[in-house]
């Protein structure tokens, strides 16, 4: 009977697509690479993926690690977040990788981080998040939001006297954390609560009229307003060219936003944003030589002149860096020994100075805020003095503020309660 | 009323409450009339497919309706088995039942069945479950879900195969049926409610002259104990049938009369026969 | 500031012409101007302050340059330049002289930076510098722009304009700086009063929060009703053209959903064809918009009206093709169009992604589109929604006109109402088919230039759009234009009055559970086609 | 196991000769095999299947009943509904809420009560909707009510007003992309963009356990053969005749004497409760349940699993399912660009030259051996309901 035929067709063939991969041998230090190709994600993502094969192809021509070879293992979780799940748990059984490096949004970490509790994996996010989270088996390696938010907000305070504030974002939970935080941290300010204005905005949001001239009015009450945006990607478009038709510029209510970089501008008409700011720990335009290198040898990697380099990509970098010096610290690929050398690990950032793996497994990073020019790079208009340590758990939430993570003896836990000196919650 | 007095009329044995009556009310023809149709008016955007009709179907008779195309009689069946609401006007089943506030379903139910001018059986369905499915039995869901063919059932449906003559094809999809079985089988799933009014649009459309005939027989047989309406264009079939015509025009009746009456009369001669001798 | 923004971009062409008339370098400027190429971005504001008191209106060309990000100078001779950009090219030439340095190359120069701080600076500089401009709409600018910051100096300078000033609307203006002077500094209630007296009726956003700032703490009672009774005023107007600014938010969002619906009104509504690829159709107008951008970089000021015509043709034979390979095979099989054409959309989606890369492409919005026009300081509208306004019902007219006055309209209702009847008048159904798809799909190919200067153009811009659509036409009832209209704008303006008080979130969700309901009342939508047609 | 088999072969016997019994044998006897190489065979041996494809195979279990539940509803009754993946995700989020539940406090916030996103979005008590759902009975109950009460209320509303057709698919989708907008609402109270997930374990056992795995895998199989089979049984009713009868003739229906909308609105339900099942073996599964769920592509996709594998027969609908997520996996591993082209040349691909889908073709060439042998007694009814 045919179906009979078929089913044990698929039994077969997934049988013999297991055998094939357990039958591979590890003479080669594999690295995972777990970024969305395709779907909606894939714009963002693909650039990292690069980065990683990138530097992957570099460390080889360096020797490789351990005197073996690194071989990246791409897969593609297609901007589906059950599959970071699936795809995270095929890299680890299937291929044995010993590193990953991946994920771009929270929920896909999120997806993946049971898994690689479960199976003792590694993983390097290089993406600023919303904090509140710190795994044994993940290195943040992007901004935590006292890297990035709270520094911001200081420089418009201090630097633009600021008075009145719309916290603009995209209604998922990066936006959300981020203005609580900034709103707890205005108010410990003195910000009276009329003086600020939060307001959430559907993915993709392209009708920005009414939202617009809501800020507009909210800043013509005489104090100098600016707007904190955590609107996320394909909405910033329709918003900026708003704002620019509804005349207002960055001299009248500057925005700064925390996830527009220069592959995101690259996208669009930079006219109406001239004189916006974001704020990031990596700008394209800073001039140092381990950046100047960077970005030539990323253009030649992608044979691309015109290619950009942003945050996330100098985020990967410093991870793999770390990684590499961390396997030739350990002597080994093993997890738990990595993990360990991790902690402590310097690497130079790219726009100078050093970047620092603390306890928490978050990366200590300068701050800089960035304008944005007609070309669509960034002009750094005000920067951290010396660097800023990324903050697992914001001292801003009344959930958080007593949680620290540290994963170095006695204590080893990613959330540990200091008053009540208890770690809830480990899945290992 | 004191209060005992009341609940002494409520408790009277020799009555029923009204809420434990079963309310399938049967047909009442005291007046020996079945249908009552009367000032019935339906347009669609300014077309008039019905203008103030009024009809009087009797029990047990055979009549027929004739008229030009969009002389309304499809309509008219529409209207009467619930598929088109009218604007204004009454439909009557008997002296009591007032069509216009019920759905196909209930009508269905209350014993008016409806054939099709182009025959719809179900394709899918062998002639046997067609038959099956339009058996005369509880149709709400789950007794539908629950039920099984009772031999009584079975003989009824083996006696209507009998009398469409398609006993070999029981078994035979509906939809592999040439067109003649397909209006024979739709007809049998008439007869298998076994209704009280049949309403039957067009039943020889595309017979061959022998299944014509039969059909015209099958048709006299059935009228008597069921009250047949038939709309047909073919006017010797007409001719072979009925008693009394009914003539359709623009909407309303013309004339009514005995086939002869029909054709002498001048108004019907210069719009239909006219038109179409 | 706003408005100096407008200024600089009227004033580009000119920049030029009156840097040649500005006044060479003076020696007491020299040393400045030397300071201001090495001196660092947060230190070079006293610099430029130096240079106004000393040099005031001349440093005009040099500020506007400043402003608009052009000073440059050259690395050796360090002498200042200005950079006019056209498109592409970038030509260098001599602030002051004005003479035209063809040999230099961006090797040889840097750029003098701005930021916020400095560009709000320049722009009060030039304002005051343009008191006196010989245009009255310059100088009305001009004025309102410093209403935020008069400081003594300021008044001074628009004190001594006020006397020379011809043009009525400028003396307003000036007035209104004047008296919010006085309102604020002046010691005597009655100076106070005067000044509130003559503030009534502006509606500009300084003087409503002068007078706040008056009703809430000025000493004297008087003073603090006057300001409230003013204040009262403004507010009532406030909400006013409050609700017309929304209801023109309203009727900008229908149009845009009237754009991305019409073409379905004409493949759903007319053929009954679900197409889920109109969405697709919609981007690959965008994308054609991009290309001729791209193509033509130095008419982005026409490239629209190139664009329309050609996504027309773009998205056009796109339809045809699709309704010659596919739909046509699948005739009185709706629900099947729909998964084929699903099909389709997402390997145009796919293919997209692979030519044009997965990242938003950019397309500019020319200068006539960008900027919006005001009423007054309350109101103002701004142009690229109104341009669509017009656009989205010019589109309908056309079609309207089309579908009742063409042979092709003709065919089409035919074919419409019944296929068969129309077959054998002698119509060639299957050609009147194809027609009708390419007429709807290139109607949705010119939405798409429409929507590029709204969203981003990108892959999903589609996706984004075909649900709405969808609603839009079942709402207004298939096979009937007008109802689509009526819908499209209904939901607009109710969507845009719910935002407000829901929020942008739970508005979409509400209006999308009004329709599902509503479809359950009128399965025919707003305006259901009756009779046997319908059947 | 070896009864249950057994039963199904005497189930089989009842059945005739309809496809389902062998179909469900083949099922339980893989399902049986490959749990069992999971946990006996050691990891080393040739036998050995990893846990990866256990997982990998629940998926495409849940995702088959699923197209199981859409194939009842389309393939007999001729309502194409492009909002399934609602009610999938709708079971699934009952399901998620029970297991947020049994984290307790091993949230990393510690907070016995509140699941954590509330926690950082300081929520001070639990909101009504979730109370109870930390009994696991009261959680299967809502993956059965929710899920079917909105497709009563759907149902109800729909088929009673008579919107047919693609207007119904349309209202379908249309309801499914408001439940998406909804659910990616924080104040919601279900975890917004982020969903639902880290969940430790389920009625006490450990989640991330093989055994816990491979026991939700054969419950997997076993629910979908159950239901494939009860399906089978109820179409074969007179119930299932009326559905497949209102499909090709309503308003025939009617005039017969039924209430088709009644009809429509119950197999609507019953459908929807099969998809909220299959959300909730799915979610502990896969280990997360989020707004993305909802999103129409993903019911329209439900849709070409049916019409791959042939509709208005269940197996079928089921093997399209397994198939062409099997592709998907194979397909984004080689060329994760060339998946769209794919998924989309088969939309059209089928619609065009496989209307009945791979069991049509089955089907046609079972027609040509049996036309050479010419006898063929049962065949046609069997294509009755095909």
């Amino acid at each position: 009977m045919k179906i009979k035929h078929l089913v044990s067709g698929i039994a077969l063939s997934m049988g013999a697509s297991v055998l094939s991969i357990s039958a591979m041998a590890a003479d080669t230090i594999k690295v995972g690479v777990l970024h969305s190709l395709s779907g909606t994600m894939a714009i963002s993502e693909t650039t990292l993926k690069d980065t990683v094969l990138m530097m992957v192809e570099e460390q080889n021509k360096k020797g490789g690690l351990l005197g073996k070879q690194l071989e990246a293992v791409v897969v593609d979780p297609a901007s589906n977040w059950p599959l970071f799940a699936e795809k995270t748990r095929e890299l680890m059984t299937k291929d044995q990788v010993d590193v990953i490096f991946g994920c771009w949004t929270s929920v896909s970490r999120k997806s993946a981080l049971p898994v690689l509790e479960e199976l003792n994996g590694l993983m390097f996010y290089p993406v600023q998040y919303e904090g509140e989270e710190s795994s044994k088996n993940v290195f943040y390696t992007g901004a935590a939001p006292n890297q990035q938010a709270i520094p911001a907000v200081d420089y418009l305070m201090n630097d633009l006297g600021v008075k009145r504030w719309v916290l603009a974002g995209t209604d998922y939970v990066y936006p959300r954390t981020t203005n609580k935080i900034l709103e707890a941290y205005l108010k410990a300010k003195g910000v009276a609560a009329e003086d600020i204005m939060i307001n959430y905005t559907p993915f993709g949001h392209s009708d920005w009229q009414s939202i617009v001239s809501d800020i507009k009015s909210f800043g013509s009450a005489g104090k100098k307003t600016a707007v904190v945006s955590t609107i996320n990607g394909d909405a910033n478009v329709p918003f900026y060219k708003e704002l620019g038709n509804q005349g207002i510029s960055s001299e009248d209510i500057p925005v700064v936003a925390f996830s527009v970089g220069e592959e995101e501008l690259s996208g669009l008409d930079t006219k109406p944003l001239v004189g916006h700011l974001a704020a990031w720990n990596y700008f394209q335009s800073v001039e140092s030589d381990a950046n100047d290198a960077f970005i030539s040898q990323w253009k030649a990697f992608t044979g691309n002149p015109d290619r950009v380099t942003n945050d996330p990509m100098e985020a990967t970098y410093i991870g793999f860096k770390m990684w590499t010096q961390a396997v030739e610290k350990a002597g080994t690929t093993d997890v738990d020994a990595v993990e360990q050398a991790m902690i402590g690990q310097e690497t130079e950032n790219l726009t100078g100075g050093m970047a620092y793996m603390n306890k928490n497994h978050h990366l200590s990073k300068p701050v800089l805020i960035g304008e944005i020019q007609d070309d669509g790079q960034f002009e750094v208009v005000w920067e951290t003095e010396g660097v800023v340590p990324g903050d697992a758990w914001s001292d801003f939430l009344p959930g958080s503020k007593d949680l620290i993570a540290d994963w170095t003896a006695p204590i080893s836990c990613g959330n540990y309660n200091t008053v009540t000196k208890t770690c809830s919650g480990q899945n290992y | 009323m004191s209060i005992l007095d009341t609940t002494r009329e409520v408790m009277r044995r020799d009555q029923v409450w009204p809420f434990l009556q079963d309310h399938s009310q049967d047909v009442d023809i005291s007046h020996q009339v079945l249908l009552y149709v009367e000032g019935l008016n339906l347009s669609f955007d300014g077309f008039k497919a019905l203008n103030d009709l009024n009809l009087y179907i009797n029990d047990g008779e055979l009549r027929c309706l004739i008229g030009a195309n969009g002389a309304g009689k499809t309509t008219l069946m529409d209207v009467i088995t619930g598929k088109t609401r009218c604007d204004s006007g009454t439909v009557y089943f008997g002296q009591s039942l007032n069509l216009l506030e019920k759905d196909e379903a209930e009508i269905a139910q209350l014993g008016i069945g409806r054939k099709f001018q182009k025959p719809t059986v179900f394709e899918a369905h062998t002639v046997m479950d067609n038959l099956e499915l339009s058996l005369k039995s509880n149709k709400s869901v789950i007794p539908t879900l629950l039920a099984t063919l009772n031999s009584e059932e079975y003989d009824r449906i083996d006696h209507v195969l009998e009398t469409i003559g398609l006993k070999a094809e029981r078994m035979m999809l509906a939809g592999s049926l040439s067109h003649g079985q397909k209006q024979w089988l739709e007809i049998g799933m008439l007869l298998m409610a076994n209704p009280r009014l049949l309403l039957v649009d067009e039943p020889v459309a595309g017979m061959t002259v022998q299944e014509g005939e039969r059909t015209a027989e099958l048709l006299t047989s059935l009228a008597g104990e069921r009250t047949v309406v038939v709309v047909e264009h073919d006017m010797e079939f007409v001719r072979s049938i009925a008693r009394t015509v009914t003539v359709l025009h623009q909407g309303s009746v013309l004339a009514e009369g005995t086939m002869d009456e029909i054709q002498n009369n001048q108004d019907v001669i210069e719009v239909y026969l006219g038109e179409a001798p | 500031m706003r408005y100096i923004n407008a200024i600089c971009a009227c004033l580009l062409g000119l920049l030029i012409s009156t840097s040649v008339l500005a006044a060479s370098p003076s020696e007491a400027q020299q040393p400045l101007l030397l300071e201001l190429t090495e001196v660092k971005l947060n230190k070079a504001l006293p610099v430029l302050q130096q240079l106004e008191t000393t040099e005031g209106a001349d440093m005009l060309a040099l500020f506007k340059t400043m402003l608009n990000g052009d000073l440059y100078y050259e690395k050796e001779t360090r002498r200042l330049i200005a950079a006019l950009k056209e498109q592409s090219v970038t030509r260098y030439s001599d602030l002051f002289s004005g003479e035209v340095l063809s040999d230099l190359s961006k090797k040889q120069v840097r750029k003098i930076k701005v930021n916020n701080k400095l560009r709000g600076y320049l722009g009060e500089a030039i304002a005051r510098m343009q008191l006196n401009h010989p245009d009255s709409a310059v100088r009305k600018d001009a004025v309102r722009s410093l209403f935020s910051d008069l400081g003594s100096n300021t008044i001074t300078l628009i004190r001594d304009a006020r006397l020379k000033e011809q043009s009525r609307s400028v003396q307003e203006a000036m007035d209104v700086a004047l008296a919010l002077y006085r309102a604020r500094h002046a010691e005597e209630a009655t100076d106070r009063l005067q000044a509130i007296k003559d503030l009534e009726g502006s509606l500009e956003p300084e003087v409503r929060n002068q007078l706040t700032q008056l009703a809430e703490n000025d000493p004297s009672r008087s003073v603090r009703k006057a300001a409230q009774t003013g204040l009262d005023k403004i507010d009532q107007q406030a909400e006013m053209y409050g609700f017309i600014n929304q209801l023109f938010f309203g009727l900008s969002l229908g149009s845009v959903l009237l754009l991305a619906a019409i073409g379905l009104a004409i493949t759903f509504g007319v053929m009954g064809v679900i197409n889920m690829a109109h969405g697709e159709m919609i981007m690959l107008g965008a994308y054609t918009t991009y290309v001729v951008q791209l193509m033509l970089p130095n008419m982005i000021e026409y490239s629209l009206w190139i664009a329309v015509p050609l996504a027309f043709m773009v998205s056009g034979l796109a339809g045809i093709l699709i309704e010659r390979l596919v739909i046509r095979h699948l005739h009185g099989r709706p629900l099947e169009t729909l998964l084929a054409t699903f099909g389709i959309s997402l390997i145009l989606q796919q293919m997209v992604r692979t030519v044009f890369s997965p990242l938003n492409r950019q397309v500019a919005t020319p200068d006539w589109m960008s900027g919006s026009i005001e009423i007054n300081p309350l109101l103002s509208l701004t142009l690229n929604r109104l341009y669509i306004v017009a656009f989205a019902l010019l589109v309908f007219m056309i079609l309207l006109i089309v579908l009742k006055k063409t042979s092709l309209g003709l065919n089409v209702r035919a074919v419409s109402q019944n296929r068969d009847m129309a077959k054998a008048m002698g119509i060639r159904t299957d050609r009147v088919d194809a027609m009708t798809f390419g007429l709807g799909s290139g109607i949705a190919g010119i939405a798409g230039v429409a929507l590029s200067q709204l969203t981003n153009v990108g892959p999903n811009l589609g996706q984004a759009y075909i649900i709405d659509s969808f609603m839009v036409v079942v709402f207004g009832g298939v096979g009937n234009l007008w109802g689509t209209l009526v819908a499209a704008f209904t939901l607009g303006v109710a969507n845009k009055f719910i935002e407000p008080v829901t929020g942008a979130v739970l508005a979409s969700i509400l209006v999308l559970v009004f329709i599902i309901l509503f479809i359950q009342k009128r399965p025919k939508g707003l305006f259901p086609q009756k009779g046997r047609a319908a059947e | 196991m070896s009864s249950l088999l057994s039963n199904f072969m005497s189930f089989s016997r009842i059945n005739g000769d309809s496809k389902v019994a062998p179909f469900v044998v083949v099922l339980l006897v893989v399902t049986a095999l490959a749990s069992s190489c999971n946990l006996l065979m050691p990891e080393d041996s040739v036998f050995y299947v990893s846990t990866y494809t256990i997982t990998l195979l629940g998926k495409y279990l849940c995702y088959a009943m699923l197209a199981l539940a859409v194939d009842v509803i389309w393939g007999y009754c001729g309502i194409l509904s492009l909002g399934h993946g609602a009610f999938f995700a709708l079971g699934g989020y009952a399901m998620g809420m029970y297991l947020m539940r049994q984290i307790g406090d091993r949230g990393v916030y510690g907070n016995p009560e509140l699941p954590d996103f509330m926690v950082f979005l300081n929520w001070s008590e639990l909101p009504w909707f979730w109370q109870g759902m930390d009994q696991f009975w009261v959680a299967m109950l809502m993956v059965l009510l929710v899920p079917g009460l909105l497709a009563y209320l759907f149902g109800w509303l729909a088929f009673r007003s008579r919107v047919t057709g693609v207007y119904l698919s349309i209202m379908t989708q249309a309801l499914t992309y408001a439940l998406l907008l909804s659910f990616f609402r924080n104040e919601m109270g279900f975890g917004g963009n982020n969903g639902l997930t880290d969940f430790k374990d389920i009625l006490g056992f450990d989640l991330q356990s093989d055994n816990t795995r491979v026991t939700l895998f054969i419950i997997t199989a076993l629910m979908l053969s159950g239901l494939l089979v009860l399906s089978k049984k109820i179409m074969q009713t007179r119930f299932g005749k009326v559905i497949v009868a209102i499909r090709d003739g309503e308003s025939r229906a009617r005039f017969i004497g039924y209430r088709t909308e009644n009809y429509k609105v119950w197999l609507f339900v019953y459908s929807a409760m099969i998809a909220g099942i299959a959300g909730a073996l799915y979610v502990p599964q896969v280990g997360i349940i989020n707004p993305g769920e909802f999103s129409p592509i993903n019911s329209i996709e439900i849709v070409i699993w049916v019409a791959v594998g042939g509709r208005g027969t269940l197996v079928g609908a089921i093997i399209g399912a397994i198939l062409v997520n099997y592709a998907k996996t194979k397909f984004t591993a080689i060329m994760p660009d060339g998946w769209l082209f794919a998924l989309g040349a088969m939309f059209v691909l089928v619609t065009l030259y496989l209307p009945k889908g791979l069991m049509g073709l089955v089907a046609q060439l079972k027609d040509r051996q049996l036309q050479n042998v010419n006898n063929r007694p049962n065949d046609k009814a069997e294509e009755g309901h095909a």
